[in-house]
């Protein structure tokens, strides 16, 4: 802990307008009488060489330690207001000030003037930060999964210069792969079955001394945090501990179970297979058939079994087409006279594929386009012919291969299932209840247990149909041994921007356990894994946090002396971050920390707070906020803006010069997970008239860069209905708004029609106290 | 063979999501880059999309942390209207010259749009595919990062140029600035040089060009974007009405030997998103898509289901044979219903055509040497090839915003290993 | 062109294929282009003894292999004539004896049997030629600005509609052995060849759509209304005639303008004339003799003026 | 190889490989995505009970009955919009027209107009060397049986008049190439070579 004085400089820019519209000299007046500021300038063009070099002249000489700027947003000039590394407290009085209000006006210089005041407030409540990375880091990476994802991934490590620890659940590498006869092709020309090679893969991992290979192993238990995991492996009865510092999971997947596909004749006649048993029966001799080992001659491969069918697998696999179109195209070359169908509903060879696609019908293979209805004991394969527009039942086949889905690994359905893992599926898997588990948990003495809603049962039910088993890695977190998933099955990611941003930081899924995808798309998913955890290694061992708030050296600091042990701090972690002692005390594992304060959100009697973000620093600023009373008829608005979208969608407002209400003040925080409700009271309690809630989108297609922070802040304030009765308030002061980045032009209407609202109301009864 | 010590440093061509995520990735893993971009602001294509699918979220969002991301990491420069002359050498030992157009802006610019005011002089908004005009003197738009003006070549030399210099209080205008040509030494090389849609005029039938209410997708983006010529209403371009009556024509150019051979991935689900649009704005409009095939992937088949549920959005198997031109300039789509055998003509008052990728490098008539092309001209290393040369995103290949960014980071990784190889060895010369 | 496309002098020689039609339906064409092609420069014999080229149906009735012995007969009538080029008028012998030609010099085999059949009358083949359109060769070998120049006389005032109609196009137009002269579907070569001859092309959006060929001779009823849409389109962009390099098409359009009224309670009545006769017009030629205007059925005001300036 | 008889059995190839290897442009029948391109280009596409597109995939079918037995066959007005806009490169024009000539030699296509009218051009073509519209015509005209001939000759009485008032139909003797005996004895060795060819039995 770091608790050396500060000595804040305030710099007043007068460029971009600034000048022109409100008045410097009242700011100075503040600075200096209010808050006695010893050290006040102004300057007309601050992010100038002139401007800047003003206040290196009062860092060097000692005079200033913590420069204020009162200039532009703090989300630009970053670059010119960062002194030894250190970026300065910005007042934001361009953009969400003379940008979008009136000059001079004397409730533009109001807000000027608070805002001001806020960022001195700012500064004293902040403390600058040191990284405190403890104990020893490991910088080798355990890969779980030994098929050609898993293969490729501690290839990528150990090329990279890292120690690789490689784990299979079998007493071989090479997975699934070892009983492809060829795979697809992935390079130039993209036509025909390419040679497989993984039997080279194996040769080479098992030929690099960075990679120690342990087969017929499991994970049993998972402990720490990225840098200091502790891993309990068995292999063969014996156990040992593993120390590790990130982890990469390429458990991958298996077939679709086609027991489950007798109305497509699987198990009523043995030539009815799946395109797993085919790649046995593919050899460079023309295809055989199970039932009498006479030539196959005419073969039907039906896609889509099981996959796309809300029955069954709900999503597509991917991969099934061009599988289909790889053995088609086998069978052909090794009998040009078979006869040979495939019967799809969508044909989806995407990219260069198409190109694959092209070879197969160039080869002579058939397309058609048609939903199967039934496949019968005698191969008989009816089905609606699209193109022909009539049904058609297709008779005297040899053969009829089931194109079956990918069911991805996220558990391992030869272990057993974990007391509290079905819990923490079905909370993961249906973000509309984000805190499903958390109530559960805290009305842990309550009777009766809380039925689950229907979209929970509905969200239940492929969990349960696709996962059985147990967990992958057994990790001892609170919130439960698995990892998390996001929707049909597959493993937790951010889906679209940052697919390698998971909820267990230092641990990260490639290949088919994360999505459909081919071995070549899992071997490039493979490097991308390695790369995340290798900067989690290096990251933890600064002390460093991950993505988003990349490099931050803040932490949360728990204040056990007045900690209640609610544990809603370790429950509403997005990341899992916090554990509890002996004593169900919380404590945090740093290094899984991502550094959005959720827990400081969570937290009802404020003990837990970061060095540079922190309850009573925010209290401070909406403190330091003057409410005039009432009879000035100037209400105070108090918003609280997510600093990743509403508060650039703000800024965009601005540079638009979009004009809205001077009656509001805007607080920056990390992310609506951080607000707690005491925040909200305080505020209401010092006399601000309306509160609003600035954030992105909550629910199944949530943005949230810390996953679950506007659902969580929708859910506190769904509870403050009792606060705000027992302070004899309305309800509708405090409202929430999901604020999109993209939303600058509707920043007007949202902030004055909540204005408007609120004048509607009247004032806050507290003003004045 | 290596001169001295490797350089470290990474060059990662192209500032799209894919370029952004390589060098940022890159740089977090402690490595310098340098990140070219031949526009003035960073983003590339995904920065003029309204929304992605199937999550219907705004690309400014993930653009923004990725932003922020830049700023707090000094590893990484930024140089903007900047484009790769030549290349030669190999991993660790890159010599590569780097040309850069004018911006008659420099670092001073604090983006106060004071310049803006100083000229009447409008010019084709290139961001909006010039659908609309902005002025001379203009920032490339609300999110543009770096977050500095740029002046339009075509007021240089004019008194509006000179009225706009003397806008200026800081001295962010440099009318004297030119094109310039420098030399880097590179250690890796990550083409992230992306794509651009197909030329719609090459695919004579469908009449690109003969109606303003005949567009293409990207165009379709930027009418539903908030910042968008239209202020995000879906118009018809001729007349400004709503465009309730609308054709969304798949594989315009994919899937093609006459055109593209290979299929774009994206236009399929793009199409989708955009029957969102116009639903979400007109509870009464009719939205057509004509496919040969839907190609939804694992979850997208979601967004599939979702959208086919809705009854004014009608899928129709059908590629169409050709677009008519009604007397009043309403476009008529010709073609046959491959499933109801029907041969149609249906007039709309929007035509979308959903045009493929096409990798920017291939008509790149001075491209650098940049490592094995397949016949498309994606950059595809293949075994064997030096390791200093990888490609990101649609570059090496048409792909979606997810696939871009794993590419993307699994290219940061080959990057790093590349330097790292090339510092052993020549640390073993030495 | 390729530089196997030269003979033994290294100069290019034009032979001229008329086809039937040009002594029947399309004499008009055939005497504005023998008028026409020396005007611009380029010297043409007739091939000797030329046959018919087998035209659309030749295939059903003959089959295949008669059908391209057909054009292989004039081919080697051709190359014996020590020609590099052969250029036809007519949309239907281009393409045959153009699609003959390019089969034959890609397909060893197909040039075997054809040399073979041709040996029965001592005759072979050594598919050394380029077959062309005498589109494709005034917009290749001569230019626009070369007609231009060649104008004396400009049609001022007359509006042009110009209906390229289909196999004059496709499928060869765009492909590199079809001189790639322009697009499938937005040909522009016509209203560039009515431009420079000072006439004003106007706005015709149906210049590629289909009269309906044979099936139009064959079976009226099932291809009128299609004739119908191209006079009414012709009709509304404000044109005295439509301007054709297709004999089929300009047979149809023109003979059936009276039936169509009769079907559709029209009254149509526009001229349709070869590209060519305009030109040879516009060349100062003779109208009759060269131009062979006479010959056109509908007669207007406008094209009388026409014949008589 | 022979021709398959239309089995009851959807899809038994034989019929379609027949087509792949003997019929104009048939070897690029295989690469068909049923895109509808071709149905969808056509000119008088409604006047077609399958159109392109769907007669391709009933030769895949084997549906060789109903294939020859297509109007679709004689209704290609050879515009070639189908053969340039395939996304796949087939050449549907001269499929369609393959096909058409494979069902007139199959003796599917006696009572259609085209086959009659390719007849009468033969013949003229076999006769003169070169055709001769007027008698062409005629002959199409009168292979109804002379009534219905009248009939259709007067039905474009006007047409025919207007012809020969403007010298475009020509009168008098037909007009006929020198060495009509070399164009025969051309004629008569493609034709045997094409029977030759097809002892392979292409045919039967």
């Amino acid at each position: 802990m770091n608790n050396q004085i500060l000595n804040p400089g305030v710099y007043l820019c007068g460029g971009c307008g600034i000048g022109e519209s409100i008045s410097l000299d009242a700011l100075e007046q503040v600075a200096g009488k209010e808050y006695k500021v010893p050290v006040c300038r102004q300057h007309a063009f601050l992010c100038g060489d002139e401007g800047r070099a003003l206040i290196e002249a009062d860092l060097a000489a000692g005079n200033v330690n913590q420069p204020i700027v009162a200039a532009c947003s703090p989300r630009v000039m970053t670059d010119q207001f960062t002194f030894e590394g250190t970026p300065a407290i910005r007042a934001n009085l361009r953009e969400q000030v003379v940008w979008a209000q009136p000059a001079g006006e004397e409730d533009t210089q109001m807000l000027a003037n608070d805002y001001l005041r806020m960022a001195i407030t700012q500064a004293a409540g902040t403390v600058p930060t040191v990284a405190a990375p403890e104990g020893e880091y490991s910088h080798t990476i355990l890969v779980l999964g030994g098929g050609s994802t898993g293969l490729n991934a501690a290839l990528a490590a150990a090329n990279t210069g890292y120690e690789v620890l490689l784990v299979e659940r079998d007493n071989q590498l090479g997975g699934w792969a070892n009983k492809w006869s060829k795979t697809l092709p992935h390079l130039p020309p993209y036509r025909d079955p390419q040679p497989n090679t993984i039997n080279e893969l194996i040769t080479t991992v098992e030929a690099e001394p960075a990679i120690t290979v342990l087969t017929g192993s499991l994970v049993t238990k998972t402990e720490g945090g990225p840098g200091k995991f502790n891993v309990t492996l068995s292999q063969d009865g014996s156990s040992r501990v593993e120390h590790v510092g990130a982890i990469v999971v390429a458990t991958g997947w298996r077939p679709y179970d086609a027991n489950n596909l007798v109305h497509l004749g699987y198990g009523l006649n043995t030539d009815v297979v799946t395109g797993i048993e085919l790649e046995e029966l593919l050899t460079n001799e023309s295809l055989q058939r199970r039932s009498d080992n006479k030539p196959a001659k005419t073969v039907m491969f039906v896609q889509c079994a099981g996959s796309r069918d809300p029955d069954h697998l709900p999503y597509c696999s991917s991969v099934c087409c061009e599988v289909s179109i790889k053995q088609a195209l086998q069978i052909m070359q090794t009998d040009p006279a078979a006869s040979v169908y495939v019967l799809f509903d969508e044909l989806r060879t995407p990219g260069t594929a198409e190109e694959f696609y092209r070879q197969a019908q160039k080869a002579g293979v058939v397309f058609i386009k048609g939903k199967v209805k039934s496949v019968s004991a005698d191969l008989g394969v009816t089905y609606d012919d699209v193109m022909l527009g009539q049904e058609v039942t297709l008779q005297g086949l040899d053969m009829v291969v089931l194109a079956t889905g990918m069911v991805p690994n996220s558990t391992n359905p030869e272990i057993e299932p974990a007391e509290n893992g079905a819990e923490q599926l079905l909370d993961d898997v249906n973000p509309n209840t984000p805190l499903s588990l958390a109530i559960k948990i805290i009305d842990n003495d309550a009777k009766e247990v809380v039925p689950p809603t229907a979209e929970q049962a509905q969200a239940s039910e492929p969990v349960s149909a696709a996962l059985p088993g147990g967990p992958l890695l057994n990790l001892q977190y609170v919130q439960g041994p698995h990892i998390p998933m996001l929707v049909d099955g597959f493993s937790d990611s951010h889906y679209i921007c940052f697919p390698y941003e998971t909820r267990r930081t230092g641990i990260y899924t490639c290949g088919p356990v994360r999505r459909p995808m081919d071995m070549a798309e899992a071997s490039e998913d493979a490097a991308g894994a390695i790369l995340k955890a290798i900067q989690s290694i290096e990251g933890a061992a600064r002390g460093a946090a991950m993505h988003p708030r990349v490099g931050d050296l803040s932490f949360p600091k728990i204040g056990l002396d007045t900690c209640t042990k609610c544990r809603r701090c370790t429950i509403e972690c997005p990341f899992g971050a916090i554990e509890e002692d002996e004593n169900s005390f919380p404590i945090l594992i740093e290094s899984r920390c991502r550094r959005c304060g959720t827990c400081m959100g969570a937290c009802p009697v404020r003990t837990i707070s970061f060095d540079n973000y922190s309850p009573n620093m925010v209290l401070g600023m909406i403190d330091a906020v003057e409410v005039p009373d009432e009879f000035d008829e100037k209400p105070r608005i108090l918003i609280f803006a997510c600093e990743n979208d509403a508060y650039p969608a703000l800024d965009m407002a601005g540079l638009n010069r979009y004009q809205y209400s001077a009656f509001i003040r805007v607080i920056p925080v990390r992310c609506l997970g951080s607000v707690p409700l005491l925040w909200v009271a305080t505020a209401l309690e010092k006399g601000f008239d309306g509160i609003m809630l600035m954030g992105c989108k909550s629910g199944d297609d949530y943005q949230c860069h810390y996953v679950k922070g506007s659902a969580l802040a929708k859910e506190r304030l769904s509870k403050i209905g009792e606060t705000l009765k027992s302070l004899m308030l309305e309800e509708e002061r405090v409202t929430m708004a999901e604020i999109s980045i993209a939303d600058s032009h509707s920043i007007p209407d949202v902030i004055d029609g909540f204005v408007e609202t609120i004048e509607g109301i009247g004032f806050n009864p507290f003003k004045g106290f | 063979m290596n001169q001295g010590p490797a350089s470290q440093t990474i060059l990662v061509v192209g500032g799209g999501i894919a370029g952004i995520t390589a060098a940022v990735e890159a740089a977090e893993t402690g490595y310098e880059v340098i990140l070219l971009e031949q526009s003035p602001a960073l983003g590339g294509r995904v920065s003029a999309f309204s929304r992605y699918f199937p999550k219907l979220c705004h690309p400014t969002c993930g653009l923004e942390i990725n932003y922020q991301r830049i700023r707090k990491n000094p590893r990484i420069k930024v140089i903007t209207m900047a484009k790769v002359e030549s290349l030669s050498g190999q991993a660790g030992d890159y010599t590569v010259l780097v040309k850069t157009k004018p911006r008659y802006v420099n670092e001073k610019c604090t983006a106060c749009g004071d310049c803006a005011k100083a000229t009447d002089v409008r010019v084709s908004n290139s961001f909006n595919y010039g659908m609309d005009k902005v002025s001379a003197a203009y920032l490339p738009h609300e999110h543009a990062y770096p977050q500095k003006f740029v002046i339009a070549p075509e007021v240089i030399d004019t008194p509006d140029a000179d009225n706009i210099k003397a806008a200026c209080k800081y001295g962010a205008v440099d009318l004297d600035d030119t094109e310039s040509v420098f030399e880097l030494k590179i250690g890796a090389v990550i083409w992230a040089t992306g794509w651009k849609p197909y030329d719609a005029t090459k695919i004579t039938p469908y009449s690109y060009g003969a109606s303003p209410d005949i567009i293409n997708n990207l165009e379709m983006e930027r009418l539903a974007a908030h910042d968008g010529p239209t202020g995000g209403k879906i118009l018809r371009p001729s007349n400004g009405e709503p465009a309730k009556r609308v054709a969304l024509i798949q594989c315009a150019g994919s899937r093609d030997t006459n055109h593209l051979p290979y299929c774009s991935r994206i236009c399929c689900l793009g199409s989708m998103k955009h029957a969102v649009y116009v639903r979400e704005q007109y509870t009464d409009a009719v939205v057509d898509i004509y496919y040969i095939d839907i190609r939804a992937h694992d979850r997208l088949e979601a967004f599939y289901r979702r959208v086919s549920a809705d009854p004014q959005v009608n899928f129709i198997k059908s590629k169409p044979g050709h677009v008519e031109i009604e007397e009043d300039g309403t476009p008529v789509v010709c073609g046959e219903d491959t499933i109801s055998r029907e041969v149609y003509a249906r007039s709309y008052d929007l035509v979308v055509l959903a045009l493929g990728m096409e990798p920017s490098a291939l008509t790149d008539t001075d491209a650098p040497h940049m490592g094995s092309r397949d016949d498309y001209g994606f950059i595809v290393p293949l075994p064997g090839d030096e390791p200093g040369l990888s490609s990101a995103g649609v570059a090496g290949g048409p792909l979606d915003v997810s696939m871009s960014v794993q590419s993307a980071t699994a290219a940061a990784l080959s990057a790093i290993q590349a330097v790292r190889k090339a510092t052993a060895q020549s640390g073993a010369l030495e | 062109m390729s530089d196997s496309n030269m003979n033994k002098s290294g100069k290019k020689k034009f032979v001229y294929y008329p086809g039937c039609s040009s002594q029947g339906s399309s004499k008009h064409l055939d005497s504005s282009l023998r008028a026409i092609v020396p005007a611009l420069g380029l010297e043409m014999e007739e091939i000797n003894d030329w046959n018919c080229c087998g035209a659309s149906v030749g295939n059903i009735g003959g089959g295949p292999l008669p059908t391209t012995a057909l054009s292989g007969r004039n081919l080697a009538k051709a190359e014996q004539q020590q020609a590099t080029d052969v250029i036809t008028g007519c949309a239907a012998c281009y393409l045959n004896t153009h699609g003959a030609n390019e089969r034959i010099k890609a397909d060893i085999t197909l040039r075997g049997k054809v040399n073979e059949s041709l040996s029965a009358a001592d005759m072979s083949y050594e598919a050394n030629l380029q077959v062309r359109h005498a589109c494709e060769v005034i917009v290749n070998e001569v230019g626009i600005d070369k007609i231009k120049a060649r104008v004396t006389k400009p049609l001022e005032g007359l509006k042009v509609a110009g209906y390229v109609g289909c196999q004059t196009v496709r499928p060869f137009a765009n492909t590199e052995s079809g001189g790639k002269y322009d697009t499938f579907d937005d040909p522009k070569f016509l209203d560039q060849f009515a431009e420079a001859c000072g006439a004003e092309a106007v706005d015709f959006d149906l210049k590629t759509s289909c009269c309906g060929g044979s099936v139009a001779v064959i079976s009226p009823e099932k291809t009128l209304h299609l004739i119908r849409d191209i006079l009414q389109a012709a009709q509304d962009s404000g044109a005295d005639v439509i301007s054709t390099p297709c004999p089929l098409c300009q047979t149809n359009v023109e003979m059936y303008q009276p039936a169509i009224n009769k079907k559709f309670g029209t009254n149509f009545n526009i001229p349709v004339v070869f590209y060519s006769q305009l030109m040879a017009k516009a060349f100062g030629l003779d109208a009759k003799k060269d131009a062979g205007l006479h010959r056109n059925t509908i007669r207007s005001e406008k094209l009388n003026i026409l014949v008589r300036e | 190889m022979a021709v398959s008889s239309d089995t009851s059995q959807k899809y038994d190839l034989g019929f379609a490989r027949w087509v792949y290897q003997n019929v104009k442009g048939g070897d690029k029948l295989s690469m068909c995505m049923q895109c509808g391109a071709c149905s969808g280009s056509c000119p008088i596409g409604t006047e077609m009970d399958h159109g392109p597109r769907k007669l391709i995939m009933m030769v895949r079918a084997g549906m060789k009955e109903a294939v020859f037995q297509s109007n679709t066959l004689w209704n290609c007005t050879s515009c070639y919009r189908c053969t340039v806009r395939c996304p796949r490169g087939i050449p549907v024009t001269h499929v369609v027209q393959g096909l058409a000539a494979k069902a007139v030699a199959l003796g599917y296509a006696s009572e259609v107009d085209t086959a009659r009218f390719a007849h009468s051009f033969w013949w003229s073509v076999t006769h003169f060397g070169r055709t001769d519209e007027r008698l062409v015509t005629a002959k199409y005209y009168f292979s109804f049986g002379f009534i219905a001939g009248i009939k259709k000759s007067l039905d474009n009485l006007k047409i025919a008049l207007g012809m020969v008032m403007k010298g475009r139909m020509h009168v008098g003797l037909p007009h006929k190439v020198s060495d009509n005996k070399g164009l025969r004895a051309i004629l008569e060795k493609a034709t045997e070579i094409e029977m030759r060819d097809k002892q392979g039995g292409a045919e039967s």
